[in-house]
């Protein structure tokens, strides 16, 4: 509210204000205060734009995909697919039959999990975690090793919650796969993943990115970036909840198995057994998420229009301003986790006020109208790491600005003189 | 602020800057119980020791959690203490009643059923009473039970025990 | 076009000129007429109800679920919560907690072979599907059999396309599950699912019914119908894509292990293991059809205030009107495959048009703006029974009435002259 | 109807009503494959006959399916009869570049890098440019490609027997 008496340099690239105005949801007022919305690590907002193109889609061109012979169900199937196409083209991808949709980017691991997995891993094997991991991309791997009785390696973590890659090549020897998120969603830390793919590849393992955080934040090319797994939801990069992507290397997901089975996966069924139809339609049993497609495409069209690249630069400087102004407000009285140069580091603040339980700082600063997530942001295995129970989340997006950091940063003052002794 | 002070009464904050019955003790003969708010990560791990009459001689609170599920801990192992497992129980049943009015709003997890258990006692709360300024932040219901559901997994188990 | 004209007594009960004035896709003209959708077996349209509701959910009250102490998140989390009750009362469960959402009705029948039967099924087993079975509740049973060696049975169908039941306590006996469609999605034929679930019941086995076809267009009471498992689509009910429902009853969820791993479905996880949430958490890992919920529980609301018996009772009509009208119209030149009573089925008709294959049919019925679906229609083993290769579906909701009858039924009359040798 | 005419020129009934080549061959000596539209449940199966030089010297056909999946069956095997593998490939090529236009647009299948594979040969297609109408109705440019990936196939099976 007072941003233009302030220096604004540090993210003067982008018109939040202009930007906001495409987000209704953060024009709600709380308590007389305007909505200060910092949890977009756990699920974004979306733009009008997102919203519309559902609605346009439902009230014109909806039908079933893939099977239909009159004219809107052509529309709907060309809509659908043009979204595969759209996704494949934003992530670099060799060609759309790369592009597996899921219901979200937990599916996609499960996917790569019991698909892949199943058919490659057994007693014997090994595959590579890390301890920075969301709980999406360890307990499916826990589950298929309960089953199939193969070793989890961790790779550790450093006190200040980035990987530490010392041991890297000791841990990779002899793995047949290492997954491993691209940005931590509790820490902001961004992993070395040129690093970790080019040990994988000396070690004959394949890779799996989890990009959930990267995605929506960073420009990403899956071929450059070389890996042979990624996977991200739409939820988290201003599109609708109910899709998530898995990209998998052509020839990786030409030799896997289906996942689900059922209809639209098939070449033919008889009593006697299946034949799978080829990727992407193998890994996809049922109706499709097809509306949220139409809305993923939309949210990329957003994202591009603003341009991944001025988000990144906009995230970074305001990552930079609020880490100053929180350890100017709050001194030693706050922990903010994670890497310190804001350059290694994505838009997500885990913070940890002394003395204040998370979901008590996160409950004053709804007083505020500031929206944060304590918890254990479905990363047990790192707040184990980091010996504390939960932690206060503050994430940002294109729409946040300095304004937001500082009514955080004031809202977190008055948690904590509230809790004082 | 005048919301947070409905939560936040200083009865609650003190329960939370000293709790009491704060400890472990040896199991067996105690009995240890765990429990997980699988929302926030709060973990709470119970000691229950009971004499030859099923009154509880001893509860110890271990684990890390907030202002209010700690402290609701805190109150719990006060007003249960010395107490037999029927009361500690009654007791649970009128402080979650207290409790319940949205918990099935937020739960999705068959916590409706549990609002439908019969209230079996109406129990004076005392302190814990203070406590129902928590019922208007669903969301923090949770944190409140913790400890109670975990007291009432820790007396199932000692009847499984008993009977199996 | 005529309808003023002609008798509507049939059909007088719904308003079937109001109920389309909500549905925006069906006011489009194709070459100058109005649209005739005859494809909601496959998906149905939307009101603007449903529609609106998620629209309105993203822009006021949109955030990840369960894990937010700050009000939107807390607004968020009821109104999902509220969906999933809504849909509990809407199909008579015993609780809120024994329905699960799913991303369709493809992947609730994958969750129950890959949670319920992979824990209860090998060799030696048995378990009894039906050749009216789509292949949604065909392929995930032989994937499993091929995993772990069980055997799996068949209801034979008799010539019309309805269930052959003459030998079902023969074929149930020693069978663990049997698992069947409610409403064939080709022929229409309403399976005697008390019947067939007494007699599982006598074998000691489970049952799964596949109520895709019949809970949209039928009351449906799972309580009352005594199943184990129920599994059905937001997207066939004016629902959103993205969305299916496994309803179990209680104490089955609560056996049965985790099916996806990931976030949401854990009470804790270590680098040793986890241990899962209550059911229905324990089986929605990671960030789940929120706005789909929404939207699906709008649904609902339409739904039942039109009335799920008046619906019925109009498809029945709209159902017997067209099988006259049409084989008025064309007579011998036709096979509708299906029962020809309108009472033992749905308004599902599977046209045979001889001498033009169904695709062909189809496309000449675009030209009229009627929009039917031809081919196999994820049921192989049936058109294999029926000895047809395809047919050209047209299927009734509450939006048709007798001018989409007749449309169809001249449309098909040009198709049969426009093939005529 | 006049987009009606521009799909279903004369001369594809007039194929569809009376297909040439339709049958079976004996397997061994002749191969068999077997394609299916997974879209619409429309199957086809082919035998071919090579002669000791790679020379196409019988087909058939066999199987299911619409007007225009039947038709251009029945006319690609008329075409291509007589010809060597890499002359039906080359004709192979040149008809699915006429068909290529939308294919990728429906696909979802991975037929993008088909569109792509070099044009071998710009042939006169004769009958079958009839059925360039179908690249306007993207749904049927399967129906009209069935057959022609089904030989393409039966090639690659060959081809594969021959070097394994
Ligand atoms: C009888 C039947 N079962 C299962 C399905 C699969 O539903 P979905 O595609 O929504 O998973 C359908 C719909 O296609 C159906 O008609
Ligand atoms: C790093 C990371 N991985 C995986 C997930 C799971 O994503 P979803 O819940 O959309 O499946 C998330 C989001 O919660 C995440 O932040």
């Amino acid at each position: 509210m007072t941003s233009s008496e302030r220096p604004t340099g540090d993210q003067a690239e982008l018109d939040v204000a202009a930007i906001r105005k495409d987000f209704p949801l953060l024009h709600q007022e709380q308590e007389g205060k305007r909505l200060v919305f910092l949890d977009s690590a756990a699920s974004s907002q979306r733009p009008v734009h997102v919203v519309e193109a559902m609605s346009e889609f439902y009230y014109t061109s909806y039908a079933n995909v893939h099977r239909g012979v009159y004219r809107v169900a052509e529309r709907a199937t060309n809509r659908f697919e043009q979204a595969r196409a759209t996704v494949a083209r934003f992530i670099g991808a060799g060609s759309a039959a790369e592009v597996v949709f899921t219901k979200n980017a937990t599916e996609a691991i499960n996917l790569v999990a019991g698909s892949w997995g199943k058919t490659n891993l057994g007693p014997g094997d090994a595959i590579v975690l890390t301890i920075l991991e969301h709980h999406a991309n360890i307990v499916p791997w826990q589950m298929l090793a309960a089953e199939r009785g193969f070793e989890i390696r961790w790779i550790p973590a450093t006190d200040d919650g980035r990987l530490d890659l010392s041991d890297l090549d000791r841990l990779v020897d002899g793995a047949k796969l290492v997954a491993f998120t691209s940005m931590s969603n509790v820490t902001g830390s961004i992993t070395a993943a040129e690093q970790i793919i080019a040990a994988a590849k000396a070690a004959g393992a394949l890779t799996l990115v989890d990009a959930c955080q990267s995605v929506p934040h960073l420009p990403t090319d899956v071929t450059e970036l070389g890996a042979d797994f990624v996977t991200f939801s739409g939820h988290k990069m201003l599109g609708p909840t109910g899709i998530g992507i898995l990209w998998a290397r052509a020839e990786l997901l030409e030799a896997m198995p289906p996942f689900l089975g059922g209809g639209g996966m098939i070449l033919n069924v008889t009593t006697d057994g299946f034949l799978p139809d080829a990727p992407p339609a193998r890994f996809e049993a049922g109706t499709p998420p097809i509306a949220e497609a139409i809305g993923l495409a939309a949210a990329i069209d957003y994202l591009e229009s603003v341009g991944m690249e001025a988000i990144r630069r906009h995230e970074v400087a305001l990552t930079a301003y609020a880490l100053r102004k929180l350890s100017t407000e709050l001194g030693d009285s706050l922990t903010i986790h994670g890497p310190s140069e804001p350059a290694a580091r994505g838009g997500v603040l885990s913070l940890e006020l002394h003395g204040v339980h998370a979901h008590d700082v996160s409950q004053v600063l709804d007083e505020h109208a500031v929206c944060i997530r304590p918890g254990h942001h479905c990363a047990k295995p790192l707040m184990k790491h980091l010996g504390v129970p939960a932690t206060a989340r503050a994430s940002f997006y294109l729409y946040n600005d300095t304004d937001d950091a500082d009514a955080l940063a004031e809202a977190l003052v008055a948690a904590r003189d509230f809790f004082a002794l | 602020m005048s919301g947070l002070e409905d939560l936040y009464r200083e009865i609650i904050l003190d329960h939370y800057r000293n709790p009491r019955n704060r400890g472990e003790l040896e199991s067996p003969p105690a009995h240890r119980a765990e429990g997980f708010n699988p929302l926030c990560g709060d973990e709470i791990v119970l000691h229950v020791l009971l004499d030859d009459d099923g009154v509880i001689d001893d509860i110890k609170i271990g684990g890390q959690g907030c202002s209010i599920s700690q402290s609701s801990a805190s109150m719990m192992s006060a007003a249960v203490k010395g107490k037999t497992i029927e009361e500690a129980r009654n007791l649970t049943a009128t402080f979650k009643a207290m409790m319940s009015i949205h918990e099935t709003e937020i739960g999705g997890d068959g916590s409706e059923a549990e609002a439908d258990e019969p209230v079996t006692a109406d129990l004076p709360l005392g302190d814990l009473e203070a406590l129902r300024g928590v019922v208007k932040f669903p969301v923090r219901i949770k944190c409140a039970t913790l400890s109670w559901n975990t007291l009432s997994q820790a007396f199932d188990e000692l009847a499984a025990e008993a009977t199996g």
